[in-house]
């Protein structure tokens, strides 16, 4: 696929490259992880894995400033370690425990920490766009020169949500940069049976939107165009679209061996791009030592474990906590008259109360 | 009224509902800077049904903001600003339209608070008249008021008095979850007094006894609630029958207990509702009261709305459909075993 | 605004350029009388005109085939009309009558003759859409050579419907024509104040897609491009968005004055150019003399006065028909074990009766 | 099963809920060229969870037709195809995502018949699995079953079994009428004898009694039907209760027939449903009862549903939320006035 802006050529400084491998490989080790506790049956529900994005993902989020807001679909988990999120907190979500970053209520399509602008983790295939737009609504009407990223998919170009959230974006000059992750299937369909114009980032003009497509599994090329357009939208309010191109290795989630629908073949030949492997050896040829970059493995493997260790000490959530959070401050009073005569569940719903740990 | 929070006294007024919509709204916009409307045609056009005419000249074009036709990219937009503490009052033309945007109400302005485990709240408003009448035929003529009664997550009220809409409206600015404001087309032009204090907001979860009787207890809420007043002055004129009428004002949280007290002096019960009472909103209040008030019940829970069918257009087909006034007090009688 | 066609050069023959422009005149007499009516409460509900529209309704008409597909929104009296059903059916089913084409069962927004390939007559903005793309798929799985023509407003083009059945249709090769009637405004907003891309038919290319604006008021140019496209969608499968500028001289429905957006003077402008002038201009270069016109005037006016008289004259629907048409053969079995204990309306419900008339 | 009409027999065979179904569309398609499947995955994927494996190989990318994500466009695609005498079978992945597609269900396919005077009809067939369980949260664990049954124009069935899986799929696609199938993620592997008679079909509007019982009737759908069906054996052989269970089959048309003359038997009522319960279908049931037995009631007629919480992830809620057997089985003895 033709790539439209050339990757960047003014580099990294050393030790930025070498904290992004870190967390590259964080976020593989990571996931590598949780495919295994899943299977352990410690992790339940849907379980999206990134391995092969890493590039697109920790690029992406090294271009966002430490104010900006992230919104991401549910394949999140190397978003949420690269925007700072311990892998403790999403280990613990992961598997369902009260110091998880949701407290053990969203799992992993619902990872989020406002403390740090990640506004979730969401499940429904474009639904999160609506909500991006009305964070960098927000934005504007606060004065504040920040900027939002929302990640999508390939897949969800084709709804309805992407339509109204791109037009208004761009119609009322909103701050927000719609990161498409197109890793060439929607679950097991190719972009090309899904969308009539395959080549996503066009679809930007129909909002005098710019729009550009960059080989996401390139990490310098990420940072640059995510930072230039972040940019734009912070500076400029002027929306964007930033298509990244990649592959996923695992299937759709841990439910899908993802053999169905294409072979083994177009696997490998991705994986002989390994973005890892690639950034390895520019780090490599800039002189970091072998010895440093199995440290980091080493590291990457020993966080992961603590935060295995971690999740597995976090409490479960009481049972009758079960509303925790459901509702604001002084809605107890307002359900205290659906009672009488109920065994419809409110009688033994606690709003206000802790959470239980 | 009976139970509304009035804290300092500065008087009233008579005025339309669609008047005290707008007095809320200017008042908590005056209040609170994060407070802003957004919707088709609520700015220059100053709204589908004139309730917000004026205010895009007092407060402008951003906080008075009119939407393309998106109802789920605007909704959407109102869920995101109010998880970073905006205070949107999202206008929908009709509750009809409200279906484009269902995926953005329930799926996430409603999931917010429990999904992600109290880390963030959705301060939303979503005001839109519901109901039928004037021939606007089966797709504009629609009452869901139970899909979103039924939605954990979601807080849901019905102003059926001028004092309410202001009241309730006020509540739901103010309310830190987000909060469907069902109006009613036929409603906007009905007058009662309002009170003036801009501190006055109406209880979320709190019922009101709109007219006190011995006989019987109608339930209802919004327009519903000023067909079921006008039909107990009927039957009480032509009948000799007190009638109670419990306007719910909330459907979530439904406050129970109220409609069980009038039960408990009544022991009859018909529950009236604009839209279709099959899986309708009448149908949790019968289930309710046939469990609360079991003992006290001399007769089943009698149900009214609309017939079930898609509105259709031509007028005599319609007047046929509507739960009005006489199919309610028919209704009412046969609840108490009389003849009409 | 541009226009990207020129209008063609042959010519309508005077004979069809007359008929043609007798039904502008049906319809524009129609209409007046419509409003007349409602304003006499004869009508009800939601009445929309589109007076100052016809060249493009008339000339969109004139390239559909007998045997194509319609499908529209809610603006429609002149659809209606120039597909053939007669006045007195449209006028019927504004007064609520069994004799209207859908036996007063739908009214001004409902018009519909499957006979003569119109289904409908819909009253959510964008919602017709999807709709419209199933009628040609199911002509595409019939192997039939037909094509559909979906009418839709300026308005419709923000909504996530429009933007799933572009993409359906061009990723499916689906014979269906997009006709967007940009007449400026949706009820009050201006086309720039709701499309961040008011060139609307440039977001067809979004799914690969032929767009293209023409002048919606000269009828002849209406004919050239409605027929092109129609022919491609028959022919070679392809979609088409047909973007026709037109201005409507009315309020958004009859209940708007339709000045609290526009002035006085952008009305009397746009009426300078009145699309029923101009054609009268034609026949009149093309020697129709003005005693002909005149009896043209007065036979239009002979037929709508002869619609209102059989509208009044057709029985309105009987109370106990409320159920008519909702379901097919074989429903008033399965309803038959809902009625113990009932008194919610399906008791007196008859599905299978006759029209009540 | 009993009142299922089975025209010839050729025999039953013992198969999973989601082979049932695939046999249902398979015969369905061979028998007529109009019916296609249409949905997320249904071809090359084989379905995301596997209903339709095979069906591709056999029939083709044209009949079963693998769409873009956009339910919207595909359900509206789908109610437009049948107006044109196609028969769609429309898969939605799960009944969380009809949520966006909601105005082409209820604001259009349900319109057609009576808004266009009956001039033009919609047989589409709308399939999707509700429910929840296996943590999959808020989003991904929801039944709205109800919202679907309260409109008029839609008709609305709910499989307990694989023989009404086939038997109801098959009256579904060959009903003029939308109806939409609601299967159930959990219920897809459970396994039962079905009739391999291909006029084999299961009326709409005709509840079954799944389990003949003196003491208690349970009214559920779906798998609330499977759940009861385990909780009435416990119930027999812990306490000695008899309880019979009506399983509904159908929602819209709703058989209140057959469940008032299990009430005048059993005298108690438990209404129990996968979704919550507060304006959900339990509250239709108890309504019915309330009003159609009235005389024959010894208790308040109970309900057990999901608990009133969009559903969280953590095992331990989930499993406190969800209607699971031990919560039925208290609720039935609550509801004889029994202890647990
Ligand atoms: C509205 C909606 N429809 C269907 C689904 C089921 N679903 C979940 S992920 C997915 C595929 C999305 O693909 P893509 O956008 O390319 O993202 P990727 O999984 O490749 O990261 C589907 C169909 C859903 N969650 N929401
Ligand atoms: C989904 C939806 N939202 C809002 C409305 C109310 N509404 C009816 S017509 C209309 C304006 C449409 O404008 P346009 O598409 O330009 O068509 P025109 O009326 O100009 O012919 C609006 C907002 C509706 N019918 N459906
Ligand atoms: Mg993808
Ligand atoms: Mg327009």
């Amino acid at each position: 696929m033709a790539v439209t802006v050339p990757p960047r050529t003014d580099q990294l400084d050393r030790d930025t490259r070498r904290e992004l491998y870190e967390t590259m490989v964080l976020s593989r080790v990571f996931e590598t992880e949780a495919e295994r506790q899943y299977k352990a049956a410690r992790i339940g529900g849907y379980c999206h894995l990134s391995s092969g994005q890493e590039a697109m993902t920790i690029g992406a989020m090294h271009a966002l400033h430490a104010d900006d807001l992230l919104v991401t679909g549910y394949r999140s988990h190397g978003f949420a370690l690269a925007r700072g999120i311990p892998p403790e907190a999403v280990m613990a979500e992961l598997f369902g425990r009260v110091d998880g970053c949701a407290h053990g209520r969203g799992g992993s399509m619902h990872l989020l920490d406002p403390s740090r602008g990640y506004y979730g983790g969401w499940g429904i295939v474009a639904g999160q766009l609506p909500i991006a737009t009305g964070l960098a609504l927000a934005l504007r009407r606060q004065g504040r020169e920040q900027a939002v990223l929302c990640e999508l998919g390939d897949g969800a170009v084709n709804m309805g949500a992407w339509h109204e959230s791109l037009n208004l974006a761009s119609l009322w000059d909103l701050p927000v940069v719609f990161l498409v992750v197109n890793n060439l299937y929607g679950m097991g369909t190719a972009v090309e049976r899904a969308s009539a114009e395959p080549d996503l980032y066009k679809r930007a003009s129909a909002y005098r939107m710019h729009g550009e497509r960059v080989d996401g599994d390139d990490l310098d090329t990420m940072i640059e165009a995510a930072d230039r357009l972040l940019t734009a939208a912070r500076e400029e309010h002027r929306p964007a679209v930033l298509e990244a191109v990649t592959y996923r290795y695992r299937g759709h989630s841990v439910a899908d061996a993802g053999l169905a629908y294409r072979s083994k073949e177009e696997i490998a030949e991705h994986q002989r791009h390994d973005p890892i492997v690639r950034e390895r050896e520019k780090l490599l040829a800039e002189g970091v030592s072998e010895e440093e970059l199995a440290a980091i493995d080493t590291h990457a493997d020993e966080r992961v474990a603590a935060a295995v260790q971690a999740a597995l000490d976090s409490p479960a959530p009481q049972p009758d906590r079960l509303a925790y959070g459901m509702h604001g401050v002084g809605s107890a009073e307002q359900f205290a008259r659906m009672r009488p005569g109920s065994a419809y569940g409110e009688e033994a719903l606690t709003f206000d109360a802790g959470l239980g740990a | 009224m009976s139970t509304a929070e009035a804290t300092t006294t500065t008087g009233t007024e008579v005025m339309t509902y669609r008047e005290a919509l707008r007095l809320a709204l200017r008042e908590e916009m005056e209040r609170d800077e994060r407070v802003f409307l957004m919707g088709e045609e609520v700015g220059v056009f100053e709204g589908a049904y004139k309730v917000s005419a004026g205010l895009m000249d007092q407060f402008g074009a951003d906080r008075v903001r009119d939407t393309p036709i998106s109802e789920e990219g605007f909704v959407g937009a109102g869920a995101g600003a109010a998880m970073l503490g905006e205070r949107p009052v999202v206008e929908i033309m009709t509750l009809n339209f409200l279906l484009v945007a269902m995926d953005q109400v329930i799926n996430h302005a409603a999931k917010v608070g429990a999904m992600f485990g109290g880390e963030v709240r959705c301060p939303m408003v979503i005001r839109t008249p519901n109901g039928a009448g004037n021939q606007l035929t089966a797709q504009h003529s629609q009452s869901f008021d139970g899909w979103f009664a039924g939605t954990p997550g979601l807080k849901v009220v019905a102003p059926a008095s001028p004092a309410d809409a202001k009241g309730l409206l006020k509540a739901a600015i103010r309310d830190e979850d987000p909060v469907l404001v069902l109006e009613n087309l036929p409603i906007y032009k009905e007058k009662g007094e309002v009170s003036l204090d801009p501190e006055f907001v109406t209880p979320i979860g709190l019922a009101n006894v709109a007219r006190t009787g011995e006989d019987l207890t109608i339930v209802s809420h919004g327009f519903a609630t000023v067909r079921a007043l006008h039909v107990a002055e009927q039957l009480a004129a032509d009948h000799g029958i007190d009638a109670e009428v419990v306007d719910l004002r909330s459907l979530r949280p439904l406050d129970v207990q109220t409609i069980a007290e009038s039960v408990a002096k009544t022991n009859h019960v018909l529950c009236v509702e604009e839209g279709w009472p099959s899986y309708g909103v009448t149908a949790e209040i019968a289930a309710r009261v046939q469990k609360a008030c079991f003992d006290d019940l001399d007769a089943p829970v009698e149900r009214v709305g609309m017939a079930e069918v898609p509105l259709p257009y031509a007028k005599e087909l319609e007047l046929a459909a509507m739960p009005h006034e006489e199919r309610i007090a028919a209704a009412a009688l046969a609840t108490l075993g009389r003849a009409s």
